[in-house]
């Protein structure tokens, strides 16, 4: 048994299936945030005071990491260039440049949160820093699924590409679309935290 | 290419020998996972009808110990078998949320969408086989959380299934549960949503246009939609309350909260309301997750069942749809309380009377698709025509509680529950009750007993009204929900408090009516009439075309769909129905 | 569609690609910069989310390919931004509460 | 279809208005209900196989079902533009002018009603959070010259008829719910957030207990339900000493005198028909979270205020 339009497009809608899927997955995620920052302005119009981002939060470190992820952005979509250009190894060098970079976002991120720790700024010392903690937690977990996701492509799951060349170049389309959606999150949540 | 890639080889694909694991346990077959989910789901309605008895008790009975499992419920809950407050409060808050959250969604999306969605459509399988499995056992996972939480210090979450804040926030560990319990669902019921939509657009049988598709796939493609875009809120919504447990944030609690005299030490400036948005956000669509795949069941049982096409089926579609779109800006009907100023009340008043207009749409649909039918009174059918007037009185007691100066004596009382338990019950599941005997004989290969079937609709119909009725009078007459003693204290009470006892008779006898069922469900999978034919009711729609019961990957020939779902008695025909996939002979 | 494109499409797209890595570095440092004008609250918010909707729509359009997407996918996309504006509505609703309206 | 309902008597001059919009929305229900269900039960009769054995392709013809789907859409819109918005604006905007009314401060809690009035001066006096303790619930500052003549009552609130109420409402800990069934009043009492909700009562309690009560009969015994009810009049022996006295209970012990005295029948009404419900759950006390709504004749509540006065002077002032 084989489930159609795994590989090949459908004519009438013109996609295969794990392309709506991911765009339906990623219209949940839209709501998900979108909630949470319905939540932040909610909070912070009804708020009496509330700090100003760059009070409280390191922005060269925040800016860096912008650019770290924007960065691994770039190199995702490489990798799928690359695979559409039926070149493996640049593929494989693309990809692991994103998930390194996704590493170090990371690693500025868990400084940012050390040093918050260490002057003793958490998550219940305002509602400010309760927004802050669970919105960039919340977007570094999936950070982390994308870690995930993007390490098993580029290690044993890159088999298939022996096997099922187009169907692997789909995987990495849909790790992308996913992969860049967390950017855009990030591109929001930046500016919302820091610069405001 | 196109559109035959990928039907089942049927006996060919039995190559790969699956073992006892992959065939029953982590099952990637739909119909495998849709009966799962059925079975899980049906052992989480009795479970949640349980609570519910024993909840019956108490408020009949106010004070008197249990009788029979009164001693084993533990002295936190009953010492001496007789109910504590903390311990109602539990049973109120679990049986909501196991019947709206682990019963009635699972059973009518979970079990009937994942079985019949890809028959109805003529696909082999889900478009997602893996992600499928992963939602059930999710879904398994979530439904594990909320039961275990019966176990921990302080019992199960008490706060109501609406787990309002900030009565939640300082509630007992169970609501930590709770709140898990929820992430799991919702992530269950968004790889659901995901998969069903893929499936019903991207994997139709060739000739299989939209405006061909049974309602039953409307009415879950419709429900995806709502599932996947409403569910992520509350997700939200359910961080937001974890973080205010766990990590002491104040997300919803605002300064200066004194709890038991006691000055509460948070930072504050939350907002309570703001969980209320949120959980409503996602709650009002939810309650037309729990309606639409029902009126889906129901439109193919009368279809089948009058031997004539749905009266008006495009109009049904399009009110469907509406209706789907509109559910997601009426959410604030249920805060009118909470201090709404006149333009916002105005505005949700106004699209709450829109919304009930599609329901009267697909209501009087299927009520002018009777006439001129042949009805067969089969159980199904009496299930699904019981449906009609259920549905209407729940739906039309929804109105004087969409208006907010009318909302304002019943809100919170009885006549809330009386309505939403007319549309839920002897609606919703009455029509799942219809689904499970008119599929009964594909998923099995037997039909349910007749007899044993009729006792319990019958049975079923006269207590269920029983429980229900009543209801409305002790709402008009302001007695509130979620009293520990059904309001003994209350004065304005006294008139209407002897229709607890009869209220609470009926709730007993509705379950023992239940036995009937339960007996001949099982009885029937291994002793019930084998059916002689792959169509044993004369239907039109695909999933008739499949062998009984369908192998993994469903159809054994290739199929294409010639005309839409319900042709039946179709003039100058021999045969009272052609199915959707008969090729016409020139 | 990922089937229609030749190579010569995906080098061009490739350029493509760097052309809008550097937009968004470049919108990076000015919106980085304008925030250390402090701003008044309103159009600090108004730039920095015009900025961010910039950079969003590029990600989007480039690097998801939106630019080039199909019907079907902007369907889910609008039906989408539709309930999200409901839920943007949610602060309004809340502030404006008895008495101010 | 107001008796066919059975709602409570309607004790403020909000009520009528919120009662018709029920009568005309049941009315509505009423008779969609009726005529969908004669036609359905037509149907299921007229067509069932035994008598219909051939179904017509083509069923139903014509619009009528548009048209009482436009009817019945008409009739909404009727509901909402004439009734519903005017009334719930009513309620929210036009609040009385303070000066015109009484108002009062009540902070709901775990599980309780706090009551606070402004005193002679018409000024609330401060409160704060860390001044609460089980005897200032609501952490009054009686250091404050405004606070000094605040009278606080828990769960008792007196209220004088035919004047505006104006109901300051405030939660100190979760949400809760005033619900004042007769006076058709019901809003969420919200930590965090104070709104105001206004009424006028037309009713006191006293008149309303003359109207709820009933005549019972004696002659087998005190009936079950008379136990629950409290008595409306003085019933006296020949020698003219109380039986049962007004607002008395009629036990079983006094039945022989009261057959002696030659008495069949007594009047009886609820003791407290006038009670504040809570309507939100709000943990285990939810259920048992009842005040008591005492409405008053101007001079009675005038009185009443002065005992408060009277009795808060000779309390040791902190
Ligand atoms: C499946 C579930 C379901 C459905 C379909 C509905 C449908 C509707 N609901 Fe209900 N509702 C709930 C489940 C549901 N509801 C739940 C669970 C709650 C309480 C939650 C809680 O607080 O715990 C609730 C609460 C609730 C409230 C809040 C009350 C309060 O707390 O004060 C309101 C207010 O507007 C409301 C309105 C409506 C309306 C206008 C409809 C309309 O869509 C109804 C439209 C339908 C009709 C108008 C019927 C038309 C049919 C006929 C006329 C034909 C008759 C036919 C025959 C006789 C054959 N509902
Ligand atoms: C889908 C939702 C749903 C369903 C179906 C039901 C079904 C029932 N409910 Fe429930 N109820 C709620 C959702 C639901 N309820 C919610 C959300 C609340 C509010 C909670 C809160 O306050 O927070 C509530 C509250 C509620 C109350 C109010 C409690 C209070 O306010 O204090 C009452 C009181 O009588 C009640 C009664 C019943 C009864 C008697 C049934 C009966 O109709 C039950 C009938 C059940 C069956 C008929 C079971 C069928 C299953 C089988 C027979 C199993 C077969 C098994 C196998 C074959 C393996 N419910
Ligand atoms: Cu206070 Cu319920
Ligand atoms: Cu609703």
């Amino acid at each position: 048994m084989q489930v159609p339009y795994t590989v090949h497009t459908r004519s009438d809608t013109g996609l295969y299936n794990a392309k709506l899927g991911i765009w339906l997955f990623l219209s949940s995620e839209v709501m998900l945030f979108g909630a949470l920052f319905s939540s932040y302005i909610l909070l912070r119009v009804g708020a009496d005071t509330w700090p100003h981002g760059y009070e409280h939060l390191n922005i060269p470190l925040g800016t860096v990491n912008t650019a770290v992820l924007i960065t691994s952005s770039v190199t995702m979509v490489m990798a799928w260039a690359s695979l559409m250009m039926k070149d493996f190894a640049k593929y494989r060098s693309y990809l692991g440049a994103t998930i390194l970079l996704a590493i170090v976002f990371l690693v500025i991120k868990g400084f940012e949160y050390a040093a918050k720790f260490e002057h003793g700024l958490y998550p219940s010392t305002s509602t400010y820093f309760g927004i802050y903690f669970t919105l960039t937690g919340l977007h570094a977990l999936h950070i982390i699924g994308g870690i995930v996701v993007n390490a098993y492509l580029w290690g044993p799951g890159s088999k298939m590409w022996k096997t099922d060349p187009e169907r692997f170049t789909h995987r990495i389309e849909i790790a992308g679309l996913y992969w860049h959606f967390v950017d855009i999150v990030w591109i929001f949540l930046f500016p919302m935290l820091y610069l405001l | 290419m196109e559109h035959t890639a990928g039907l089942a080889h049927g006996e060919h694909d039995t190559s790969h020998e699956l073992s006892f694991w992959e065939k029953y346990i982590f099952s990637q077959d739909h119909k495998v996972i849709g009966i799962q989910y059925g079975i899980t789901a049906l052992l989480f309605l009795l479970f949640g009808f349980t609570l519910m008895i024993i909840m019956r008790w108490q408020l009949a009975y106010p004070g008197q110990p249990i009788p029979l499992i009164g001693q084993w419920l533990g002295d936190a809950n009953a010492p001496g078998g007789i109910m504590l407050p903390e311990f109602y409060n539990q049973l109120g808050a679990m049986h909501g949320t196991i019947m709206v959250f682990l019963g009635v969604v699972p059973l009518a999306v979970g079990a009937f969408g994942n079985y019949l969605v890809p028959l109805q459509i003529g696909a082999p399988d889900m478009a997602f086989p893996k992600l499928n499995m992963m939602s059930y056992w999710s879904y398994f996972l979530g439904g594990v959380t909320m039961l275990s939480s019966f176990f921990v210090p302080g019992g199960a979450a008490n706060s109501g299934w609406t787990s309002y804040a900030p009565l939640a926030t300082i509630a007992t560990t169970g609501q930590t549960f709770w709140l898990c319990g929820m992430i799991f669902l919702i992530t269950s019921s968004l790889l659901g949503s995901v998969n069903f939509i893929v499936t019903i657009v991207q994997l139709r049988a060739k000739g299989l246009t939209f405006m061909r598709l049974p309602f039953f796939v409307w009415a879950q493609l419709v429900t995806s939609f709502l599932l996947l875009l409403a569910f992520p809120p509350l997700e939200a919504a359910g961080v937001l309350q974890l973080m205010d447990r766990l990590a002491g944030t104040s997300f919803f609690l605002p300064s200066g909260l004194v709890i038991s005299g006691q000055p509460l030490h948070v930072s504050g400036g939350g907002s309570p309301i703001l969980w209320q948005h949120l959980f409503w956000f996602l709650a009002h669509p939810e309650v037309y997750v729990l309606i639409l795949p029902a009126m889906g069941i129901v439109a193919e049982i009368i279809a089948n069942n009058t031997r004539k096409p749905l009266w008006g089926y495009k109009s049904m579609v399009y009110a469907t749809i509406f209706l789907g779109f509109m559910s997601f800006i009426v959410w604030a009907h249920h805060m009118f309380m909470t201090g709404m100023g006149t333009v916002i009340s105005a505005f949700f008043q106004t699209t709450t009377m829109i919304i009930s207009i599609p329901s009267v749409i697909i209501l009087t649909a299927l009520l002018l698709s009777l006439y001129g039918g042949s009805i067969r009174f089969t159980v199904p059918m009496l299930f699904a025509t019981a449906f009609l007037p259920m549905f209407g009185i729940g739906g039309l007691t929804g109105l004087p509680l969409g208006l907010a100066p009318s909302d304002i004596h019943l809100h919170d009382t009885y006549y809330v529950i009386g309505h939403f338990h007319y549309v839920v019950a002897p609606g919703t599941l009455f029509a799942l009750f219809a689904g499970i005997y008119y599929w009964f004989p594909k998923v099995t290969g037997r039909q349910m007993n007749n007899a044993l079937g009729r006792i319990h609709f019958f049975g079923s119909f006269i207590f269920i009204n029983g429980i229900f009725m009543p209801m409305f009078i002790e709402g008009l007459a302001g007695v509130s929900r979620r009293l520990y003693d059904g309001g003994q204290q209350y004065a304005h009470a006294q008139g209407v408090l002897h229709w607890n006892v009869f209220m609470s008779i009926s709730a007993f006898c509705l379950f023992f009516f239940q036995l009937f069922f339960i007996i001949n469900f099982f009885w029937s999978m291994k002793k019930g009439k084998k059916v002689n034919s792959d169509n044993p009711w004369d239907a039109t729609t695909l999933e008739w075309d499949t062998p009984t019961p369908p192998p993994h990957g469903n159809f054994i020939k290739p199929l294409e769909v010639f005309r839409g779902p319900y042709e039946y008695s179709v003039p100058g025909k021999s045969r009272d129905f052609v199915p959707q996939s008969e090729q016409e002979k020139v | 569609m990922s089937e229609a494109h030749t190579l010569e499409d995906v080098k061009q797209q490739v350029r493509r690609y760097v052309l809008v890595f550097v937009a968004l570095l470049a919108l990076t440092i000015v919106t980085v910069t304008i925030s250390y004008f402090h701003l008044s609250v309103v159009p600090a918010i108004i730039v920095a989310l015009f900025v961010a909707s910039i950079k969003g729509t590029l990600v989007a359009s480039y690097f998801m390919h939106l630019i080039s997407e199909r019907k079907l996918v902007f369907f889910v996309l609008i039906l989408t931004g539709v309930f999200f504006l409901a839920l943007m509505t949610l602060p309004v609703l809340h502030h404006a509460d008895r008495g101010v309206v | 279809m107001r008796q066919f309902l059975g709602l409570p008597i309607d004790a403020s001059a909000q009520g009528p208005s919120i009662d018709n919009l029920l009568v005309m929305v049941h009315w509505l229900m009423f008779v969609l209900f009726i005529g969908w269900l004669s036609y359905f039960i037509f149907t299921l009769i007229r067509f069932r196989k035994s008598r219909n054995p051939k179904a017509d392709y083509h069923g139903v013809k014509g619009h009528y079902s548009s048209y009482v789907e436009v009817g019945v859409a008409l009739t909404e819109v009727v509901l909402l533009v004439g009734f519903a918005f005017p009334l719930w604006a009513a309620r929210v905007n036009k609040i009385p002018d303070e000066k015109d009314a009484t108002v009062v401060r009540m902070v709901a809690e775990q599980f309780a009603w706090n009551v606070h009035y402004p005193g002679p001066d018409g000024i609330f006096g401060r409160t704060d959070i860390n001044l609460v303790s089980s005897d200032n619930p609501l952490g009054l500052d009686r250091t404050d010259p405004y606070a000094k003549d605040d009278i606080t009552t828990i769960n008792q609130l007196n209220l004088p008829v035919d004047k505006p109420i104006i109901i300051e409402l405030s939660s100190k800990d979760v949400i809760h719910s005033l619900n004042l069934p007769l006076f058709r009043v019901k809003q969420d009492a919200i930590p965090g957030q104070m709104v105001k909700v206004w009424f006028q009562p037309t009713m006191t309690t006293t008149q309303i207990r003359v109207t709820l009560s009933r005549t019972f009969s004696l002659a087998n015994g005190i009936p079950e339900e008379l136990a629950t009810l409290t008595s409306l009049e003085d019933y006296r022996a020949k020698d003219s000493t109380v039986i049962v006295g007004k607002g008395g209970s009629f036990t079983d012990d006094l039945l022989p005198q009261l057959r002696q005295a030659g008495i069949t029948d007594v009047k009886a009404a609820p003791d407290t028909p006038t009670e504040i419900a809570c309507a939100q759950l709000c943990g285990l006390g939810h259920y048992r979270m009842r005040g008591f709504v005492t409405v008053q004749t101007p001079e009675e509540y005038a009185g009443w205020m002065k005992d408060q006065e009277s009795q808060l002077q000779q309390q040791p002032q902190q």
